[in-house]
Order: C-alpha cells, then structure tokens, then sequence
C-alpha cells in the first residue's frame, strides 16, 4: 500500500498523459483518417494514390520507426516538433492508416443496391451520399473502429521511449527504482491501460448496439 | 562505389588482448576454481555505452568494461572465447546476479548503498562524475547544473543521473529518453538543452561531433563504477580486486583505456581509482 | 469493371473534370516529395557518401541488417507459428459447450487484448525472474508475441467459424459427423481460408511488433539500426544516424509488401483454383467483425 | 390512355450495345415502349434482361447506341442524369428500401430531396400511396420488421412518389414467398390498368398473360422474339423460346 | 413398397412442441409417416414447416413430445445422434455442399468418415449415385461451378449415398432458377416412385399432385390439414388452407 501512496502523484501523471496522449492522437487519426479514406474511394487517380501509399506505408511500418521519423526525421527537413506533439504526430499519423481502412470498408458494406436505389429516385451523388450511403456506412465502421481506437490506446505505450513519461515509461522508471515492488508497479500500470481499454470496449459495445441497423 | 568514411575506418581498426594466464591455480570450492575449471564466464555488460560497451557491426561487444572484463576473464584463465557477454540493462544488473545469470557484470554500474544490499562490488575501476553536454558555444551559457533551472535536459528515463537531476534540480525539465544516442540526436536538433549523464559517455558524444557538442566539464557528482558479483563472495571480491590493483600496476588497465574510450574521446588513461575493499 | 457503389458511372463532364483533378492532384503530390527532398539535400542528408555505409560491406552494416533482419524474421516465424497453433485452440475453445471451457478461455483473450504487448514483454522479461522463471530475450520476445497475438488470432479464427454459412455445419449435421468432426472436416477449413487475408495482415503486425524486443534489448532490426548508430556517433557524430533508421525502416516496409504480395498471389491463386473459389477469401469488407479484431 | 398526342415513344432503345469486358451483354438492342404499354422481358438466366433495365435507367452506362426517354436523350451525368431518374421508377428484386429509415421516410425522401416538396404534403401523398398499395398501416416501422411482399410494395410506392413516366420492374416477385407474390403482383397489375407505362422482367407467366401489352423474349444479349402475349406463349417462333418455355412452364 | 412386415410407423411424431422463445412454433404435432409414404408439407411461411423439418433431425431440439424413427426414440445427443442422423438425409434450400470439397468429396465424406466405407467402394458407390441424379460428368468439380439445378442433385445424392431410410426435403427448388426446377423435382419424383420414404416441404404444387400420397397442410404451428393430394386440392376442409390454396394457384 505505501508503494502506491509513495508513488501515486507519478502514476496519476503518467495515466494522465497517456488517456490525453490517446485522445489526441484519436482525434488526429479520425480526421486524417476519414480524409484519406475519401480519397481512397474517390475517382482522382493521385488521390487515391497518395492515400493508398500513405496506407500501405504506415501499415507496414513499425510504430517505433513512425516515431523514430517524427521526432528525428522531420528536423531533417527544418520541422522540430515538442516530443509529447511528436508523440500525437506518430500515434496519430500511423492510427490514421486504420482507421481509413475501416472507413473504407465501412463504406464499401453499404450494400449497391442501396446508392443505387438512391440513384435511381433521382438523388444526386452529394444527396444519396448525405442521405443513404454515410449514415449507413457510420453504422458498419462503428465495431472496427473502435477497435482500432482500443488498440491505438495500447500502442501510446511506445512514446514512453521517446521522452513522454507515460504508464509504461513509469513503469520502467518505477522498476529500476522498486526492484522489490515490481509486482506491483506491473500491477498498477496494467490496471492503468485497462481503465481506458475497458472502459472504452464496453462503450464501442453501447454504441454498436444503439446503431445497429434491422437488417 | 560503396565506400564510406565508417568502410574505411573499420578497415584500419586495431586487435588487442589481454594475455591468458595458462597455469592459474585456484583453492578448490572457490567461484575462481569452478570458472577456471569450466574454461567459460559469463559476463553482463552494457550494450549502448559509448567507449564502454557498445556491440561493433559485427555484433562484438567493445569498449572499456568488455576489456575489463577480458582482464578478469585472462587471470581466471579464460580465453576470449570462453567468454560469453550477455546485455544487462540497468532494470536488470541485480536481477541478473542475483539469479546467475551472469557470473560478474562490469556496465559502467555506480557503486552504491542501496545496491550493495543486494549485491557486493569489487573496484572501483573507475571514477567517473555526472557532467553536462551543451551544443558547441554553450550559447547558454550552462556551467554547471545550478544553471539547468527552466531548461529542457535530456538523460534516459530510471537512470542515476536523472533521478540526481529530479531531485536535487527540480528547476530543470527533464526529457527522459530509453538511450543516450536519442538525447544527442534531440541536442543536435535544439530540442533539448543540455543531456546530462556520466562524463566518460558525454565525452564519447562530443568525440563524435566536436563542432557540434561541448561538455561543461565541470562534474558534480562521484560515480565509481564497480564490477558487480554475487553477494557474499569475498573470495571472488578479493580476486577481482587483486587482478584490478593488478592491471592498475601493470598498465594493462591504461592499454584498455587507450584501445576504447580513450581512442574515441583522444584523452589520456587517467589516475586509477582506489579499490575499495569494505 | 462493375458499378461503383459510391460513384455514378462518370459521364465526360465528369471524367473531364476528374481529369483536370488528377493533374492538380498529381502536381501536389510531386510538390510535396520535391519539397521534402530538397529540405533533405540542404541539410546534407542526400549525400552519397552517407548513404553508401548502408551497402560498404567493410563497414559491417549490411551483414549486420541483415543478420538481424533473420532474427526478426526468426522470431516473427516463430511467434507466428504458435500463435496461429493456440489462437485456433482458444478460437475452439471459446466455441465450445462447457461453459467452464468458454469462461476461462475467454478471460485469457480478453486480459491480452486489454494491455500494451510492450508491457507484456517487459514483465515476461523482468518480472518473471522474480518468480524464478528466467527467459532469454528470444523467448521473452517470442512468448510475448505469442501470448498477445494468439488472443487476437482467436477472436480472427472465431470470427471466421462463425462467418461459415450456419448451413455448413447443418449439412455436415445432417449425414451424421459429430461435431469434432463437423469442425475439423467442415468448419476449420473453409475458415481458414477465408481468414487467410487476415492471417496474413496479422503476420505483417507481429513482425512489427517484433521491433518492440527494444525494451528487453533483442537485437532486432530495429534494435540493432539503433545499435548502429549508437557505435558511429562517437565515431561519426549523427553522419549515419539518418540513414541507418530509413534502412531499417524501408526493410520493414519491403518485408511486409512482400508479405501482402504474397497473401495476395495465394488469395488470387485460390480464387483461380476452383476449388476454394467458393470459400474465397474473404474482403475484409465483407466482415466487419473480423477487421474489427485484428490488432494495429 | 395518355393524354398526350404525340406520337412519340416513350422509352426508345436504337442499336444499344453494351459489354462487360469481353462479354456481350446486349448486342444490337432495337426497342420502343409506347405511352401506356406494360412490356414484359422474360428469358433464361445471364441473358441481358437486368441489364437492359439497368441501362434505361443508365445504372450501367451503354458503349454504343442511344436511349431516348420522352424525346430526351439519357443524359451522362450530373443534375440533369438525376432529373431524368427520377421520371423512370425502378423496383429492384432485393427491394434495396433504406435500411435505416422508416417505410415512411423512404417514400417521402425523393419527393422532399429532389422535388422539394414541402415535407407535410410529401407525407400526406406518402400516405396515400401506401394505403394505395397496402401498407399504410406499416408507415412507422423499418424495413427489416416488414415481410417481403410488403417490402416490395412499399419500394413500389416510393418509386411511384416520383410520379414517374414509366416503371421499371427487375424480378420484382423472385424473392418473395410464394403467398407473397400474388399481394405484389395485384398492385403491379392495378398499376398496369391505370395506365402506368411499365416494363417488367419477370417469371411470373400468368402475370405476363393478364397484364402485358406485349412479352420481349431475350437469350444472349439478343432480343430474339417480340409478341403479343397470346402470340408468344401459343405461338412462339424460335427454338430457344419454345425450350425455355417448356421448361419453365410444365411444373 | 417395403420389404418389412412390420406395422411400425419409419417416423413418429407424437405431442411435439416446440418454442423459440414465447414463440410456440410447433404446437401439439402428431404426425406418422409409413415405409416408403411420399408426405408434402405445405403452408404460408413462418407456419413451422422448416422446424417441424430439422426437428425430425434433431437441428432443432423439442421440448416436449416424441419422435422415433424406426421405432428408436431421436436420441439427445452424441454417438447414438449421429448415428441417428446418418440414417436421415436431409436435402436443403440453399444446397449447403460442402464448398471446399469437390462434387465427389462432397459425397464420399459422409461413408468414409461416418460408415467406415473404403474410400475406392465409397467413390464407387457415389459416381453410381451421381450418374443417377445425372451429374455424373461433374464429379470433380467444386460446388461453386456447378448450376443451382446441378447442385441440389448433388446434395440428393450426397444424401442417398448414406442409405437413409427417409429424405427430408426442405423447400429444395425454391433457391432455383425457374429453367432448373423441373431437373430437380424429375430427380425427386423418381426417388419416390423408388420407394423411397419422403417428406417434402415445397410450394411446387405439382409435385404435391404427382408424387405425394399425402399432403399435410400447416398454420402457425399446428398441423391444419392432412389429406390425399386430390382430396386437399379439390376439398380442402378449413378456411386457411382454402385461402392460402387461393393465394398460390391464381399466379
Ligand atoms: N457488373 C457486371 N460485371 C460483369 N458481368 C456482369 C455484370 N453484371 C452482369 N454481368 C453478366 O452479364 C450477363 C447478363 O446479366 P444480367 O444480369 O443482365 O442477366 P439476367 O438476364 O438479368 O439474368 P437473371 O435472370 O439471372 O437475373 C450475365 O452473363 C452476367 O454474368
Ligand atoms: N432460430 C430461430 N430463432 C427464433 N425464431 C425462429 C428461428 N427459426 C425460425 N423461427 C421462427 O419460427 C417460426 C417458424 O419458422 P419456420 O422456418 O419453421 O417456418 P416455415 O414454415 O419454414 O417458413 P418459410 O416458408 O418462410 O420457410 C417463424 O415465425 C420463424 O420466424
Ligand atoms: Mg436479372
Ligand atoms: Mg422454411
């Protein structure tokens, strides 16, 4: 118990910077993502190329080495950037790729028959977007995309190597420093991820359900 | 059309070894008498200490402490080969010896109360102190840490001198990266002010960019790096202390220095510590 | 060739005006590698010289990526072989009628996708030893990946029984299996196939994951580009540094093309070959809970 | 029953091709609906009579030919493409309602969207056309809680929202149950008796017998036989109708 | 028709309820089915048919009443079940052939796995079959080449190939384009004039006339009528059936 009184102020800080290092990499990671996920399925060859090489990049790139270009890579072409916005920079940007992918596949769920039926009652491309094909795809990329938050919010775990004392930085500060209680500094940083993780599975869950079309 | 400044170089680096003693006798029962026998050590050193243990491309370990090691590894009457370097990271030099996993770690490991509960050090073999690491002009004019209040300085995250600089400096921010070559690289883009950390690594990193780094050269702490063993082995302690003082007489001790980080930092084998037998 | 879903079939207006957007869009898109390259070239980073340590053999670099790439790919094929063995047991068992079984198994699951597998492999590795369990960095590396991606692959093969036409198994039923034999003659199969795309993006994140053997010190790839660079900067200041992190990058990059590539040519093979055409793999798109398991 | 006096067919199809990659989906299509006249496509499976809807309404585009609606050549693109849909009413086999809106919404969406009718008498009218089709009582559920019969039914009624000058039918009944076809296939026949121009592709003879001005027969991508309804199903000319027929129609 | 002397009903059902849920979709069923006797099921749909079918397999458990089938009460579950089952073929809807498995795998799995058979008497023994249902030529094909038609007499023969002593037919022409109804109900029709004991869902009323000698007509889950096939069709007694008879004929 003195353990987690001694050491509380650090584990609060360092739960505190990974819930805000996550939901600020989520935020970026939609946005970008929902853009390139339209540029994915759009009629524009460069478009669709750009985000299909940003998908394929990121997708098969470490997150380390994502980090590992954000924070050193980009002062290489004159953008030095703070480590904890790097640290969003990275998570985001490589989240980004997921979360077009399940937009995107969102999207293609969307049965034909139904933009075309939109079509053929005469909607225009904006209006049977508007009014059929996203409120349906909103409901298919619920699941995915929750999922893919879930497992952005583990992956923050990697700033801890570049200069954001998260959970697992303190994790290994606090282990060096409690060789004795490491069980219990494990304990406290495993309960730390799954007051996000938990949290928010049951919440994807709620949404999901409450979306869900009849089909 | 594939040569580079680091093809060059390695073409022209240097062998040495420390002699093996052939003939070295040791009481039976003792932890010498059973390495001897067994003709094999294993030693836990550092992987990512400049000068001190860093693995070559070749995935050889080098620096000051492997040397070290080979020193106690020859007396034993170990040759090079029967020696296997294992990585010991700071969160993991106790564990390590506690459990045997390594029969001695030398990794630039700061001889210290807290650690000597759980196990015993020979040495030291070396007297380092914490310094700091500017950009080259000190355009901050950084003199000594007193200075680092408001400024972002960069060490690896569970490490002495950061714990140091936490509190006994809580002016300072503290950027805590896993590895010394990131706080350089972060120093080198102006994202930090300073790194601070053991003055033997500083100077390995100024070394390799003198028009870009300067050290303040002003050490305010005293880190004796000692050889880790396991607790209670006085024999072995006594051992490796005799084989220290040794090799402090016989300048085999100054040979490693000069072969490792004396060659990158160009600095001169400095006066042997004092073993400390407590 | 078919319909768009999103699109209207384009008219010339339309493809006139796709056309001039595809100029437009083509001109940003150099602008911006122009713009990255040329920031690059001022700063030095293009220089030959720089770039040749990666192919000078007498510096040691290439056999040393190269020696580690084997160990990434060793621990990946490793970790990827028991991880697909236990993910298809958990997957059973968390099909199976006992609810003892289910309850169990689906705790294991859920606990290991719940934390960071950097964390996972952190206490596989120091923590372990203080119950007197000691592991080397390879095994520590290899369970970790195991034990995180078997609970993934699981929720992938559960997914992919369950994506299995329910008439499957009625049919399989029906002339008299039993339901072992309804999930290994029946069931297993055509879900396998199915998953195979996903087997293989999740292939692609364990290797990735690999690079994660830095916080146990696992000469990885990555590890080891890092080491690079740790033993040129007292020699080289950060001459290298850059270099050696966009190698280590691009091979992962090219590993896991190649990868995809080849799950790609499998997946067209077997779409060819009439004889899973029919249990063609299928799109991610066609199973929303399936992608929704995979981890990133 | 037009009030109209030209002479003018409503739907004409002249040398309408189409392929999908290699494969000849519909090869020298000649075809004219007048005002009015309920034609029946019928033809084995793969032979082009889904297409050939689909092309009317410009669901998939034709590479050669032309596709006149109401003296108006089938736009390519853009507003005027979607102004022209909404006067062609489609009715697809899968029913395609808006899964995430109520049977009520689904009506009233063209009207409010494209015509901008006032969402008030866009749901009277709505209303209206369900009662006509005899679903009025389900205006507030969603698709899903509807059988199949209804469900058609209610996409007829939203087709017809749009006060089309002429409907389409792709097999409208083919994936109802049987006790269903016949709900759907009295308000298509109501339909055809007030004079709603229609074509309708379908394997529901008895249908074609009551309701159709005129049965299309087509087999690979041709249109092989145009008739009469008496004519085709007594008297047909080719080999490949006389077949089809009698498989189609002994069981 | 039989060869057994003995009175015993192949199939008995006796007291069967079923719920899913609160729904009771099989109320009070007593049905028994004679060696070699051709019974059609027909009602509207959700009346229980499909689940009075899988009920007699046991796809569905009971829970409450009877069933045995050759005198041997429908075991829970385990060996005894399988066995059971293998006695039983069941033909569905939608084919459900094995899809990774060819045409001749499809029916070989069961003899080899279940019956023991050697895999050269079993593939024997299967092309004969295949060649009776006539897709002999399609023996190494996978399902997905073949045509709806030529799938479901794969299934027949997949079915037969464990010797059942009764076929279950659950609405197995109503996935069908209507040009391959006819191969399969000729398939069927053949089987019953082979003695074969048959229980046919199906809408294909002129199978019911030609091959049943009885029709047993079901409403929400209860067993409405049972009659002759020209009994029920010229006479049938309750209004239900009336309406629903009125509801299919008149397409
Ligand atoms: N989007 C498409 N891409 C490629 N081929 C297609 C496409 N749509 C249809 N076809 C092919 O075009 C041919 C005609 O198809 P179509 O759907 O018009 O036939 P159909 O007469 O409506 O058949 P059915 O009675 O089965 O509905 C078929 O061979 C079909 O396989
Ligand atoms: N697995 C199930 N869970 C819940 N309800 C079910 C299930 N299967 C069938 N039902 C319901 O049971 C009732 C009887 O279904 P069943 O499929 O036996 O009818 P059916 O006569 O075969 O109809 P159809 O002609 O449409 O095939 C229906 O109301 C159906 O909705
Ligand atoms: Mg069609
Ligand atoms: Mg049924």
């Amino acid at each position: 118990m003195q353990f987690f009184v001694d050491n509380f102020p650090l584990l609060r800080e360092a739960f505190l910077k990974t819930l805000s290092l996550s939901v600020l990499a989520g935020l970026l990671a939609l946005v970008l993502g929902t853009v390139l996920a339209a540029f994915r399925v759009s009629p524009i060859t460069p478009l669709r190329g750009l985000a299909t090489f940003y998908v394929e990049t990121f997708r098969n790139t470490p997150l380390t080495v994502v980090f590992f270009f954000i924070i050193f890579g980009l002062p290489q072409i004159d953008f030095a950037v703070g480590f904890f916005t790097g640290s969003v920079l990275a998570v985001g940007l490589y989240t980004a790729a997921f979360v077009c992918e399940a937009v995107r596949s969102g999207i293609n769920a969307v049965s034909p028959g139904q933009a075309e039926a939109a079509r053929a009652i005469g909607l225009t491309f904006g209006q049977s977007l508007r009014e059929v094909v996203l409120p349906q795809a909103f409901r298919t990329v619920v699941p995915p995309l929750g999922n893919v938050l879930i497992a952005m919010v583990k992956n923050t775990s990697i700033a801890a190597g570049f200069a954001v004392t998260e959970l697992t930085a303190s994790l290994q500060r606090l282990s060096n420093a409690n060789g004795g209680d490491i069980l219990l500094v494990l304990a406290a940083v495993v309960a730390g991820y799954m007051l996000i993780t938990l949290p928010a599975a049951y919440v994807v869950g709620r949404v999901e359900r409450r979306v869900a079309i009849l089909r | 059309g594939c040569s580079s400044d680091a093809g060059n170089q390695a073409e022209d680096a240097a062998d040495n070894s420390a002699a093996v003693e052939t003939d070295a006798e040791f009481e039976a029962g003792t932890t010498m008498a059973e390495l001897n026998e067994a003709g094999a050590i294993t030693i836990g050193t550092k992987y990512d200490q400049p000068g001190f243990g860093l693995l070559d491309p070749s995935g050889t370990p080098e620096g000051f402490d492997v040397e070290i090691g080979k020193i106690i590894a020859a007396k034993l009457g170990i040759p090079e080969d029967g020696i296997t370097f294992v990585e010991t990271v700071s969160a993991n030099r106790e564990p390590f010896i506690q459990n045997g996993q390594a029969d001695i770690v030398v990794a630039t490991y700061t001889i210290n109360d807290k650690r000597k509960e759980v196990v015993d050090f020979a040495g030291p073999y070396y007297e380092a102190g914490q310094d700091i690491m500017v950009a080259a002009g000190n355009p901050l004019g950084i003199a000594g840490p007193e200075d680092l209040a408001g400024k972002n300085v960069c060490s690896v995250e569970g490490s002495t001198p950061a714990e140091n600089i936490r509190t006994n400096y809580p002016e300072a921010t503290l950027t805590l990266f896993d590895v010394y070559s990131k706080c350089a690289d972060a120093l080198t883009n102006g994202q930090v002010d300073a790194v601070t950390t053991d003055n033997v690594i500083l100077t390995g990193l100024v070394a390799g960019n003198p028009e870009g780094f300067e050290l303040v050269g002003n050490p305010f702490t005293e880190e004796p790096y000692g050889i880790g063993l396991a607790k209670g082995d006085q024999e072995f302690r006594d051992f490796i202390n005799d084989t220290l003082e040794e090799s402090f007489e016989d300048g085999s001790w100054a040979d490693a220095w000069d072969a490792t980080a004396g060659a990158i930092s160009g600095t001169e084998a400095p006066e042997p510590p004092a073993v400390d037998r407590y | 060739m078919s319909a768009p879903v999103l699109f209207d079939l384009p008219g010339p207006r339309a493809r006139a005006r796709i056309r001039v957007a595809t100029v437009i869009g083509a001109l940003l898109v150099v602008a911006i590698v122009a713009f990255v390259l040329v920031r690059l070239g001022r700063n030095g980073q293009l220089d030959p010289q720089r770039w040749s340590v990666l192919f000078d053999p007498n510096s040691g670099v290439p056999q040393a990526l190269w020696q580690a790439l084997l160990r990434t790919l060793r621990v990946a094929a490793v970790g990827m072989v028991f991880a697909t063995i236990f993910g298809l047991l958990l997957a059973v068992g968390r099909l199976s009628d006992h609810r003892v079984v289910r309850v169990a198994v689906t705790t294991v699951i859920e606990f290991f996708r719940a934390i960071p597998l950097l964390v996972v492999i952190f206490a596989l590795y120091f923590v372990l030893p203080s119950f007197g369990i000691r592991l080397s960095t390879y095994a520590a590396l290899t369970i970790g990946l195991v034990l995180y991606n078997m609970a993934v692959l699981a929720e992938i093969f559960r997914a992919g029984i369950l994506s299995v036409d329910r008439g499957q198994s009625e049919a399989a039923y029906g002339i008299g299996l039993r339901k072992a034999q309804v999930m290994r003659l029946v069931l297993l199969p055509q879900a396998v196939r199915r998953m195979l795309p996903v087997l293989v993006a999740q292939l692609v994140v364990l290797l990735k994951d690999s690079s994660l053997g830095f916080i146990i010190g696992y000469f990885e790839l990555l590890r080891q580009a890092r080491s690079l660079v740790e033993f040129f900067t007292p020699r080289f200041g950060n001459e290298y540094t850059f270099q050696l992190y966009v190698a280590a990058g691009l091979i992962y990059i090219i590993v896991n093309v190649l990868l995809s590539q080849l799950a790609k040519y499998i997946e067209r093979r077997s779409r060819r070959s009439p004889k899973t055409a029919a249990t063609h793999a299928v799109d991610l798109t066609d199973l929303p809970s399936a992608t929704g398991q995979t981890s990133i | 029953m037009t009030d109209r006096p030209t002479g003018e067919p409503l739907v004409r199809l002249s040398g309408v091709n189409k392929w999908f990659g290699d494969l000849h989906v519909l090869q020298d299509i000649d075809l004219t609906i007048d005002r009015g006249e309920v034609v029946v496509v019928i033809g084995p499976s793969g032979s082009g009579k889904s297409t050939l809807c689909r092309a009317i309404n410009r669901l998939e585009a034709i590479q050669d030919g032309e596709i006149t609606i109401d003296g108006t050549r089938l736009p390519d693109e853009g507003k005027e493409l979607a102004r022209l849909r909404s006067d062609v009413g489609m009715v697809f086999q899968s029913f395609n309602l808006f899964a995430h809106k109520t049977v009520l919404q689904n009506v009233t969406l063209g009207p409010t969207t494209v015509r901008k009718q006032p969402k008030a008498e866009a749901e009277r009218r709505a209303r209206e056309l369900l009662d006509r089709v005899g679903v009025g009582a389900q205006a507030d559920k969603v698709p899903a809680q509807l059988s199949g019969g209804q469900q058609q039914r209610v996409a007829i009624a939203r087709a017809l929202a749009m006060d089309p000058k002429v409907m389409l039918f792709d097999e409208p009944t083919s994936a109802l149950d049987p006790e269903m076809i016949n709900e759907v296939l009295e308000v298509m026949t109501a339909l055809a008796h007030d004079g709603m121009t229609m074509v309708v592709v379908t394997h529901e003879m008895g249908f074609a017998r009551r309701a159709a001005n005129r049965v299309v027969f087509m087999d690979a991508g041709r249109i092989v036989e145009s008739a009469t309804p008496e004519t085709f199903f007594t008297h047909p000319t080719s080999d490949r109708a006389k077949d089809f027929l009698s498989k189609i129609l002994n069981h």
